[in-house]
């Protein structure tokens, strides 16, 4: 890669001196550093499901804070964000019908439930209700 | 010749997408795995050290921070202040995997390991009944008496590790290249060969770690803070 | 046109479904005959009626929207239509009828093992009632396997740690194959099984013997099935080993080591010789004879065991010296 | 007719130069250190030409076993069931990871890309000899696996078969996980190289349905590779880990490989169609004599189907165990595939319509296409059917299904495209006469091979088996013949292609009277592809005469 780069010793990004600059830079450090510590403080506070929640929008807007201002998309040409949101947008539709699948997949047993085959255990959450699989007192035993 | 920057510009894009996919496939996995083995995974990630998390994001976040500065002296023609906050960098860099150092130390001391190499005592649960493969299809164990109890195994607790192993090291992986292309950045830019009218690799290591950092404000939240 | 129908798909068809999915099948593929007509026969025709004439000019046509929107709109709007009708007839496949009867399957590198709701099991040789619907819940020791009934036109796979479930109402008597889909190493291809439609007075009598797994036992061809083996399995899966041990140790009843042959006392102070009457008589009748110092707790076993089982448990005991 | 093919030079054309990209310089570090795009096509041509010959040795050794049920042949038994498994598995992994994938991008691909665009080179030389000795690595891995004893997973992989069993299968899922990365770096440098070096005056409408094929397929193979690479990563980690991801003995999921398999692998269905529809886009109007018709419709769909592609993977576990909701939402999907499909079929019908058709080689082997497309594309009707997929999946059908769009598509129009740029990449014009021949055979021993294994899969033969059923034989013998059939006319296709190669370059800069910019330079090219910069004057295909152009 270095050829054409070294060919191109001279390159004038005439536009991008006009953003950025240090002081938006550490504004931004700033931000990102109060985020952590709130999405940290957010842990301590039982939200139930609602932590992953927070802790993932927070985390993704200091994702969004670093693309914008560290990695310049702002001020970037447009292509380059284009291909930086498909990337999450083709992950974000893995994810989703992986989801889907996990989220609706049905669970079938047989009338007189023995347990599972050979020495295969059952997944958790595909036992029958009211039947415990698999239970760890220790671990129940720390909850309490 | 802004042609030839705007190409490995995109280039570099995307090569970083790339790199998310390659990260998204883990934590598409670790997600799932999550959402099978919701209490394990609650009970394993409290064996992680939360302060060590913390630590090594505030690293990371700083060194984004020297390393956009750096972008930013290459621009100006600065070489002083580029090759100070390019060693900045690898500074942080080094300290984020110190910090890694005595997290996967102790995890190993414990026996907090992946998959079959789990063999952390503290929780007291009973190991799966180990199978040989081979063994199966010729000579199957005969099914279980009814009314014996499941053997309880550590099969949550094991991915658990598995994927903290994976991704932190996959992650830590990158930190290491990234220490070296900056190392290589840093000789160059010692050199004086970037000013403003040609500061391309400085921008696109930039880039590199970047993600790298973005990465880990992921992975902070999801490994450390679940609940 | 059965003809045609006879040339695709298997001649048989074992369920009603089967004659949905057949129509279904039929259906596209003559609309499929329709449609490679008019994307291939024209290019073809004008590969002929267009051949090289030095000096012929071509039109310029660059596009025709309206023309374009035509084709590509009325093949969604088929699209849609065939999706809805898979969609209606896989919703049959889908769910099995509350009523239906249940038969366990388990899979493991290479042979199919089928458990009836009376407990009986065979290997390889699945029996059902005609006009009846049957549910097959299954699982797999291994790897995946693939339960596939061609002339049902069911399929579905068989997945280690988890069940799945498939289901069909059989109209057709006689002898279908049972043939695994998922590939599964080795002994794939030969991992095959019979599936016999009996009528009711077939089946019942099918299920009298408890199926068909114990003839190896019996037989004498696998020096690793002998009737003792056969015992031993219904030891430890009838439940005898929740209160009768075989090594000897007192439990909720007497130990079955060493005691084919001994002269028990009973609670009577009866002496009573350990033979094939005895211990045949305590299976179906426990309360007519206990052993002293032991509770009379025993359930009758009576319709629980099949005669070949009990045999099983005799030879089973007999070994126990 | 032959008169259309001018294999001569036409008074206009300037003189051959002594130099070119073949003979500009010698030795063997001259080509193994190249950075030269036209260079690089041609080793990673013969590359995949060796790996599709060894595949197909593989597949006609299956075919071979299949013909008796017994599998005796003058009375031995050739092949046992072990061997028979590690021979498909090894036919598919070669085929699929070694052959189609890089087969059109990589070989021709890297070849007429940078011409067509008039540009001197791809836009990151290094990394483009970088993704050749990627895939050289792999291919050596996966030579070194089947030396070790070869794997008999299938090329799918399935868990937890595949953690389970004996055999290399960590290397060979490496092999495929390197092959993975030269496929990402290919179409990295292609997706920079469209954006960024075509020639003056070429907006994105005026380049040549070629280059928009091979640009949707760089889109997938950016965005999808990725996701292989991390499942394999992940397969080889639980064989000798035990992660616990997959593998169910251990609390895995098995359906959850699928997902992550197929997350990629059904795009790479798209990443080997689309760039044989963007060679029979560039086939078509050129031996038509006549322009595109529905340029702007053609590429759109390649793109759309290239989006399309990430959301349908599902389609192939309508009976695996995933959810009944999963199951009809990706059936409902799978139906949009249809559409640009079908769109690409009618436009390439209408461009044909009153054209002037030169029934040359390369066009043959478009009509061929346009036929085994055809029937590939609408047996897809059949299984993306929820109700007769449930029959169908997991038999022949879906065989028969799967080659006549990755062979009877792909590898018809990668032959097509190889007859077309022959004279390009080495300034020779091979035997016509042989040519229609050879195509002639393949399409009929095509159809014997693959047509009757519809048959066989409705008829209830599930796919993967070494013993069948009696019943089966007779159409298992008429597919095995139909084999031979196919390995003759492509043996006849490689030995006029090599004999053409004995004879001095005789081949004019524009046999076929294309209007694409590869035309524009000698044949071969010379080492930096054009004199002086071409710039684009006339959109492509335009056939009108000069005069009434402007």
């Amino acid at each position: 890669m270095s050829t054409q780069t070294e060919i191109a010793d001279r390159h004038a990004q005439a536009g991008e001196h006009d953003h950025g600059g240090p002081a938006l830079y550490a504004k931004t450090l700033i931000a990102l550093l109060i985020l952590t510590a709130i999405t940290v403080a957010a842990a301590y506070v039982d939200l139930g499901s609602g932590n992953v929640v927070v802790a993932l929008t927070i985390a993704t807007i200091k994702a969004m804070l670093v693309a914008l201002f560290f990695m310049h998309l702002l001020w970037d040409k447009p292509v380059n964000a284009i291909i930086a949101m498909a990337g999450f947008l083709f992950l974000g539709i893995f994810l989703m019908f992986c989801l889907l699948d996990f989220d609706s997949r049905n669970n079938y047993f047989p009338a007189n439930f023995k347990g599972p085959a050979a020495d295969m255990p059952l997944a958790p959450g595909t036992a029958p209700q009211g039947q415990v699989i698999r239970t760890n007192p220790a671990a129940e035993g720390e909850k309490k | 010749m802004e042609q030839q920057f705007d190409t490995s510009k995109i280039g570099m894009w995307l090569f970083l997408v790339t790199e998310v996919l390659l990260f998204g496939g883990l934590f598409v996995g670790f997600g799932m795995m999550q959402a099978r083995y919701p209490r394990e995974f609650v009970e394993a990630h409290e064996h992680l050290t939360r302060w060590q998390g913390a630590l090594n994001t505030v690293v990371l976040l700083i060194s984004s921070f020297t390393m956009v500065m750096a972008v930013d002296a290459a621009k100006k023609s600065n070489k002083n202040r580029q090759v100070l906050f390019l060693a900045l960098t690898i500074v942080c860099a080094c300290i984020f995997l110190v910090v890694k150092y005595f997290e996967y130390s102790h995890k190993f001391e414990e026996g907090w390991l992946p998959g079959r190499f789990y063999s952390y005592k503290g929780d007291s649960i009973p190991a799966c009944p180990g199978v040989n493969p081979s063994q199966l299809a010729s000579n199957p164990p005969p099914a279980p008496a009814p009314g014996a109890p499941v053997q309880q195994c550590t099969n949550g607790y094991a991915t658990f590790f598995s994927f903290y192993f994976m991704m932190t090291g996959l992650h830590g992986f990158h930190i290491l290249a990234g220490i070296v292309v900056l190392t290589w950045v840093l000789i160059r830019a010692n050199r004086g060969e970037f000013s403003k009218n040609y500061y391309t690799p400085v921008d696109l290591v930039g880039l590199y770690w970047h993600l790298v950092d973005m990465i880990w404000i992921y992975l902070f939240p999801l490994y450390y803070l679940i609940q | 046109m059965d003809w045609v129908r006879r040339l695709m798909m298997p001649d048989i068809q074992g369920s009603e479904y089967a004659k949905q999915i057949d129509f279904l099948y039929m259906s596209l593929f003559w609309l499929c005959v329709v449609l490679f007509i008019i994307v291939t026969v024209p290019p073809v025709y004008f590969a002929w009626r267009y051949r090289y004439k030095p000096g012929r000019v071509t039109p310029h046509d660059t596009h025709n929207t309206p023309l374009e929107i035509t084709w590509s709109v009325i093949p969604l709007l088929m699209c849609v239509g065939i999706f809805f009708w898979g969609l209606k007839d896989w919703m049959e496949y889908a769910v099995a009828p509350g009523d239906a009867m249940e038969i366990q399957i388990t899979a493991k590198k290479w042979l199919w093992q089928f458990e009836y709701p009376d407990g009986s099991r065979t290997i390889n040789d699945l029996h059902v009632p005609m006009n009846k619907p049957v549910k097959f819940v299954m699982t797999s020791e291994d790897v995946i396997h693939d339960f596939f009934v061609p002339d049902m036109r069911v399929k579905h796979d068989i997945i280690p740690g988890r069940y799945t479930e498939v289901w069909f109402t059989p109209i057709a008597h006689g002898e279908h194959v049972i043939t695994c889909a998922e590939y599964c190493g080795k002994g794939h291809s030969d991992m095959r099984a019979k599936l016999t439609v009996d009528n009711d007075a077939e089946f019942a009598k099918f299920l009298e013997t408890g199926g068909t797994e114990w003839e190896d036992y019996f037989s004498g061809k696998d020096p690793n099935k002998t009737p003792a083996d056969w015992g031993r399995i219904q030891y430890e899966t009838k439940g005898c080993n929740s209160c009768h041990t075989i090594d000897g140790t007192r439990s909720k009843g007497p130990s079955w080591k060493g005691i084919w042959g001994k002269m028990e006392r009973l609670n009577n102070g009866q002496l009573v010789l350990v033979d094939e009457n005895y211990v045949r008589e305590s299976m179906l009748y426990p309360q007519a004879k206990i052993v002293e110092g032991f509770e009379p707790i025993m359930p009758t076993f009576q319709g629980l065991l099949k005669e070949n089982q009990i045999r099983g448990l005799i030879a089973f005991i007999k070994s126990l010296q | 007719m032959d008169q259309a093919i001018s294999s001569v030079p036409r008074t206009g054309d300037r003189p051959r130069p002594k130099k070119n990209y073949l003979n500009e310089t010698k030795g063997f570090m001259s080509w193994a250190g190249t950075l030269d795009h036209k260079r690089i096509g041609i080793m990673y041509l013969v590359g995949v030409l060796t790996a599709f010959l060894l595949g197909g040795i593989f597949a006609l050794l299956v075919r071979l076993t299949l013909l008796t049920p017994t599998h005796k042949l003058f009375g031995k038994v050739l092949v046992t069931a072990e061997v028979y498994n590690r021979l498909f598995t090894l036919h598919g992994v070669i085929m699929v990871f070694l052959f189609i994938i890089p087969a059109i991008p990589a070989a021709l691909g890297n070849f007429v890309l940078p011409l067509m665009l008039g540009a001197k080179d791809v836009a990151f030389p290094r990394l483009n000899l970088a993704s050749f000795y990627l895939w050289l690595t792999g291919a050596l891995m996966a030579v070194c696996a089947m030396i070790f004893g070869a794997v008999d997973t299938g090329w799918t992989f399935y868990t937890p078969y595949s953690t389970t069993t004996d055999g290399p299968v960590s290397l060979m899922v490496m092999a495929a996980f390197v092959l993975g990365f030269s496929s990402i770096f290919t179409g990295l440098n292609f997706i920079a190289t469209v954006h960024k070096l075509r020639a003056p005056g070429m907006g994105w409408f005026d380049m040549p349905l070629f280059i928009w094929g091979i640009y949707s397929t760089a889109i997938i193979q950016v965005l999808a590779t990725p996701v292989l690479g991390i499942t394999l990563v992940l397969l080889a980690l639980e064989r000798s880990f035990g992660i616990g991801i997959f593998d169910p003995r251990i609390g895995g999921d098995p359906v959850l490989f699928q997902h992550f398999f197929w997350f990629y692998s059904h795009p790479a269905v798209y990443i080997m169609i689309l760039p044989g529809m963007a060679i029979i886009s560039e086939l078509i109007p050129t031996f038509s004599r006549k322009t595109i018709f529905g340029y702007r419709a053609i590429a759109y769909a390649s793109v759309s189907l290239a989006l399309v592609s990430f959301i349908v993977w599902g389609h192939h576990m309508f009976v695996a165990g995933q959810s009944q909701l999963a199951t009809v939402v990706f059936s409902a999907l799978t139906f949009l595939v249809a559409i640009p499909s079908g769109v690409k079929m009618f436009n390439w019908m209408l461009t044909m319509y009153k054209g002037n058709i030169v029934l040359a080689t390369p066009m043959l082997y478009a009509i061929s296409f346009l036929i085994l497309f055809a029937i590939g594309g609408l047996t897809g009707i059949f299984l993306g059917t929820l109700a007769t997929d449930v029959h169908l999946t997991d038999t022949y059908f879906v065989v028969a299904h799967f080659h006549f769009v990755m062979m009877g598509g792909t590898v018809t129009a990668f032959i097509g495209g190889l007859h077309y740029w022959w004279p390009k990449m080495t300034g020779r014009m091979y035997s016509e006469t042989w040519g229609r021949i050879g195509c002639v055979l393949y399409t009929i021993g095509f159809n014997m091979t693959f047509l009757t294994q519809f048959f066989l899969g409705s008829k209830g033969m599930p796919r993967r088996y070494y013993n069948y059923l009696d019943q089966f034989q007779p159409l298992h013998a008429f597919s095995t013949v139909g084999s031979w059939v196919i390995g003759l006319s492509l043996f006849i296709t490689a030995a006029y292609l090599l004999a053409s190669l004995r004879k001095p370059a005789d081949a004019p800069d524009n046999p076929w009277e294309g209007t694409t910019l590869e035309w524009k330079t000698s044949s071969p090219p010379i080492a930096h592809n054009f004199e002086e910069q071409p710039v684009l004057e006339r959109e492509p295909y335009d056939y009108r005469p000069v005069a009434a152009a402007h």
